[in-house]
């Protein structure tokens, strides 16, 4: 190493030192160059598609099981029965938040556009069970029993009916068409993906 | 100090009842506690301070959140500090581990006995004052050494060896960057040194302006000191992204405090030594603070002073949030082929200097040209 | 080169040791080779300058549930085309010579496949477990693998 | 020097660095062998972030894998998804809407400057300056901010689909991203003006961990590594898939500016350069993205015909290549993704020997490996 070179490594050294000191007194001395968001008090502008917490339009809702059979980690649990009026009625429809890892592929699958990402992102509790969503709040056997009633009555009503116009032939016992109407969850799920590998 | 005890009797006569020696222990102990509460302050704000400007450097905002715009930070941190476990591992020499923090300590503490914060407030205007505090700092060698041994932990040790390496290289540079201050002022005093800057010349009167080699020497000690007190870019002792914390990775709670205290404190103390020896310590540009009365010249001279060291603090902050990190081998060439032949090469300009203008420097001699 | 020509190449050196061409629904084609003359027929297809398969794009290890295979892609800097060549394991003894002082790469990801498949590679220079740890029990990407319960007492 | 006959004994020591060190870029474990400041030997210990990725692979629909692949290089979502997409859509032979490959090579670049972003970032803060990585941080959250516009998430974008993306570009969203690359192609400048130049950082990384052009080719090394070894191999050019050949660009290589060709200095040029050219193909993007759908009719649930495929795409990490399996059923028979930071990890022994500690996390920071890749 010669003496230029010498000089040369001192000469810049100081020289580079004192360029990044100049950027960052400049950064330094700038007050507009602060970006940070205060979080509690400022909060940024949640976008259109944000994926925040995923809620479902109960009213909507038709039970297909799309959502449960899209997700990835099986986030979505689900529980219909067969109403009088042939329509699924949920008995409970519950998101586990906690699992849930906001991929949005549930909310692309939903045909009736009931499940949605809402721009909820805060949302912390001490109780794993809390991060549990329960979307109805009514206890799912009530609402099995209800239906079941509701089925049975309508079966009641439709022998009676059957029986008015044909009194020959006879009606099947109510509680037979009741029990016939709770549909296990498994089979359908079976249906609806035997449907969507057709299309 | 004796002096010092004996013009307080003069002054107040009450005190003449009790013999001369209590006097000057009250004194003493009097000094010790202002100089301790003083430093505590320094490092408290010095921290909230460091972390504000890195804030401001890193386009963010920095503590803010205890009291208005954070100025109470440096308390909450303190409080948890002293809260916070004290974990000693399992394995560790538990006496030379409880030892190690308060040699730090006191290395960096003892140095501001002689810091010249005014005209005439010093704890004690040794007149080995240079000597005395490169003595005492290197304490905190000791200290860290004994802290990454103790720990029992390897990264502990590997910045414990390069922490003495790195100390003991760079008290060379550090001693021979500071002798050209001494030479030009013919004393050791820190306050003569500050007093043979003062004079009709304003800032020229500075050591800085005296000659071209005393104006390197000021950027060779800054830097050497900044390698001593292991400050970016040379903190490799502590190395956070290579050591993971260096030889106080095992400490915690108040004992890593003690630490954190004397990095802080040695940070005052370089900047306090490079305003006194080179940027005229507490001398204010064409005004005598000397003659004014006791009280108010001194709390002058005391303003000024913090003002330039807090001025040579905020550059370490800066420098320190700007550059990257040396390899240990090339910290060593560093001190070695470049700061050791450097500052030699200006300890010789310098005397040559002083020998062939017979004491006197640039703007001196130009001064003299115009009458 | 088109993969028929390397296939042709290599059969007419070979013989017996270079099995079948598969191209189709393949990307890109492979030739099926015995394992056991892996080596030499990596080794011809690295040095041959026709060839010069200089890089080692993947190597990966499948589970066809009667049989193993280790699937080589290769790439050539040089010549810009690529091949697979794919050799069939018996699913008892399933062990294959390494190829990792013919393409340095190829260590890391024999490891993985001797890791999750329990593939064996001979004359490897460190053939240990490098995803799980040292004391995991089977091999996870094998179809007929059960899932643990347990692992040191920790329910998986 | 000569060893005196009758000093003390040394020995070697063995130090753990990892899998909580903060310069191991996650959970990477190295057993150091070192002599005091000097390595002699650094192995890799990986395996502590391993999901199994491949393995739910196998029991997950081609449509249900996406999600995965987030995880797969969190800072590089957008590629990996896209990666996946590519692969898919070529076995199943699905064919894309032109406007949605244009999207696809816009996410793309995007994140690989947010990508190489953090790696100058950390790279930076790992060689000792924390402030460069606030300032990288700075820019990627306007990147996020982009990415949240155009899929609503800011790391796990989830964004492309097998045939397309899942949205198209929001109004506003294009003139945005023009908007951020005026405002970031300064930035480079500046940044090699505060630290890519400064005396000590070269001095870092100059003639560290040389890695020869055809050492690089025979360990496998993809990406920036490679090229930062003077090979210029890019498989946007030189194999190239979707729309990338519509794309005027330059291939970075590493010219050995301050040190030897190869040396960790160039890989770290290499990604400075790389942002550069990204700016310029989105910028070209952005002008000329046609009209139309963004998604074609692709089945939720499909069945690919049987057959296999290796597909690779160049990810900001190297080649991201997928060896997909098809049994003709609706799950993938065996997935196995080759990562550019895995295969990188094999030269790591090699090229570590005989350096010094500090050292370690230059190399580390150099590949710019990421665990989730590494550990899958």
């Amino acid at each position: 190493m010669g003496l230029k070179d010498y000089m040369n490594n001192i000469v810049e050294a100081v020289v580079t030192t004192a360029k990044g000191m100049r950027i960052t007194a400049r950064y330094g001395v700038d007050p507009k160059e602060e970006v940070t968001l205060q979080y509690p008090e400022e909060r940024w502008e949640i976008p259109e598609r944000y994926r925040g917490f995923l809620h479902n339009d109960i009213k909507k809702c038709t039970a297909c099981t799309m959502c449960v059979k899209v997700c990835p980690v099986d986030c979505i649990s689900l529980e219909s029965v067969r109403g009088a009026d042939k329509k699924m009625v949920l008995a409970f429809y519950d998101i586990n938040i906690g699992r849930c890892m906001y991929c949005g592929l549930c909310v692309e699958a939903c045909p009736v556009k009931s499940l949605k990402h809402t721009s909820g992102y805060e949302k912390a509790s001490e109780v794993r069970g809390e991060l549990i969503l329960h979307f109805i709040e009514e206890d799912a056997a009530e609402i099995k029993a209800r239906v079941a009633r509701q089925v049975a009555e309508a079966a009641a009503k439709a022998a009676e009916a059957a029986k008015a116009a044909e009194a020959a032939k006879p009606a099947p016992l109510p509680s037979e068409a009741a029990k016939a109407a709770v549909v296990d969850p498994k089979p359908a799920k079976a249906e609806a993906a035997k449907g969507e590998t057709k299309e | 100090m004796e002096s010092l005890a004996i013009s307080l009797v003069k002054a107040v006569p009450v005190l003449g009842a009790a013999p001369l020696w209590a006097v000057t222990l009250l004194l003493m102990v009097a000094s010790a506690v202002v100089i301790l509460v003083f430093a505590l302050t320094f490092e408290g704000v010095g921290s909230l301070v460091l972390r504000k400007v890195a804030g401001d450097i890193q386009a963010r905002i920095g503590p803010n959140r205890v009291g208005p715009n954070g100025i109470l930070q440096f308390l909450a941190d303190g409080v948890k500090l002293v809260l916070k476990e004290d974990i000693i591992p399992a394995n560790a020499d538990r006496f030379l581990f409880k030892l190690a923090p308060y040699f730090v300590f006191v290395g960096s503490f003892a140095a501001f006995v002689v810091v010249p914060f005014g005209v005439g407030l010093t704890a004690a205007d040794l007149n080995i004052g240079i000597y005395y505090v490169m003595a005492v700092t290197s304490l905190v060698v000791v200290g860290i050494l004994l802290a990454g041994w103790a720990s029992n932990n390897k990264w502990a040790l590997l910045g414990g060896m390069r922490a003495a390496a790195q100390i003991v290289s760079y008290e060379v540079p550090v001693g021979m960057a500071l002798i050209p201050a001494v030479l030009i002022a013919g004393s050791l005093s820190l306050q003569d040194i500050v007093r043979s800057q003062g004079g009709g010349l304003g800032i020229f009167g500075w050591n800085l302006f005296h000659n071209p080699f005393t104006f390197f020497s000021f950027f060779l000690y800054f830097t050497a000191a900044q390698a001593e007190t292991n400050q970016t870019p040379f903190d490799l002792p502590e190395a956070e992204s290579e050591l993971v914390s260096g030889y106080n990775v095992e400490y915690s709670g108040i004992r890593f405090g003690l630490f954190f205290l004397a990095e802080f404190g040695d940070m005052f103390i370089v900047a306090a030594l490079a305003t006194a020896c080179f940027l005229g310590g507490w001398q204010i540009p064409f005004f005598n603070a000397a003659a004014l009365p006791p009280v108010w010249g001194n709390l002058l001279s005391l303003g000024v002073f913090l003002t330039k060291a807090f001025l040579m603090v905020l550059v370490m902050m800066w420098v320190r949030w700007t550059l990257p990190r040396l390899r240990v081998d090339q910290l060593m060439r560093m001190a070695w082929k470049y700061l050791v032949p450097l500052t030699f090469v200006n300890l010789l300009g310098v005397s040559l200097w002083l020998l062939v203008f017979k004491g006197k420097g640039i703007p001196g001699m130009i001064a003299s040209l115009f009458g | 080169m088109e993969a028929q020509a390397i296939f042709d190449t290599l059969k007419g050196k070979f013989g017996d040791a270079v099995v079948e061409l598969k191209g189709e629904g393949c990307t890109p084609a492979f030739v099926v080779v015995v394992p056991a003359s892996v080596k030499e027929i990596a080794m011809f297809l690295r040095d041959d300058p026709a060839f010069s398969f200089d890089s080692l794009m993947c190597l990966s290890g499948v589970d066809y549930k009667e049989k193993f295979a280790v699937a080589y892609h290769l790439h050539s800097m040089k010549h810009r085309h690529a091949i697979g060549v794919k050799a069939f394991l018996p699913r008892e003894t399933p062990s294959i010579p390494t190829v990792d002082d013919v393409w340095p790469a190829a260590n890391f990801q024999e490891r993985e496949a001797f890791d999750l498949f329990g593939i064996v590679f001979e004359g490897s220079k460190d053939l240990r477990r490098i995803l799980l740890p040292p004391d995991w029990e089977g091999h996870p990407l094998r179809k007929d693998y059960k899932y643990p319960d347990f692992y040191h007492g920790i329910k998986v | 020097m000569t060893i005196r006959p009758n000093a003390l004994p040394t020995q070697e020591m063995t130090i753990n660095m990892g899998p909580q060190h903060p310069s191991t870029h996650g959970v990477l474990r190295v057993i150091l062998t070192t002599d005091g400041e000097v390595v002699t030997r650094a192995v890799p210990d990986i395996g502590y972030l391993h999901r199994g990725l491949e393995k739910i692979g196998e029991r997950v629909t081609y449509a249900q894998f996406m999600p995965f692949t987030d995880r797969l290089d969190y800072l590089a979502s957008m590629n990996c998804n896209c990666a996946w997409a590519w692969a898919v859509e070529k076995l199943a032979k699905i064919e894309v809407p032109e406007r949605a490959e244009f999207l696809r090579v816009i996410v793309c670049e995007l994140n690989r400057i947010s990508s190489h972003l953090i790696a100058f970032g950390s790279y930076t803060a790992d060689m000792g300056a924390f402030t460069p990585f606030l300032y990288g941080i700075r820019e990627r959250e306007k990147i996020n901010d982009l990415f949240e516009m155009l899929c609503g998430a800011r790391l796990t974008y989830n964004y492309a689909r097998v045939g397309g993306v899942s949205g198209d570009a929001p109004p506003g969203f294009l003139e945005k991203t023009v908007e951020f690359l005026d405002y970031f192609a300064p930035k480079i400048e500046e940044y090699n003006e505060l630290i890519s130049y400064n005396k000590i950082f070269v001095h870092r990384l100059a003639n560290v961990a040389t890695v020869t052009a055809a050492e690089a080719v025979a360990y496998g090394l993809t990406g920036p590594s490679l090229r930062g070894s003077g090979v210029p191999f890019d498989l946007r050019k030189d194999e190239p898939y979707s729309v990338y050949p519509k794309f005027d660009f330059k291939v970075c290589v590493g010219t050995g500016e301050r040190g030897t060709l190869g040396d960790c200095f160039d890989r770290y040029m290499v990604r400075i350069n790389e942002m550069r050219e990204s700016i310029r193909i989105i910028r070209q993007a952005v002008a000329r993205i046609p009209d139309g759908p963004v998604l074609a009719k692709v089945p939720r649930v499909f069945k690919p015909p049987v057959g296999e495929v290796y597909f690779r795409s160049e990810c900001p990490r190297g080649e991201t290549g997928i060896y997909l399996v098809s049994d003709g059923t609706t799950n993938p028979f065996r997935l196995k993704i080759r990562t550019g930071s895995f295969v990188t990890m094999n030269i790591f022994e090699k090229v570590t020997r005989g350096l010094m500690i500090a050292d370690i996390v230059a190399v580390i920071g150099s590949f710019d490996i990421i665990l989730p890749e590494i550990d899958r």
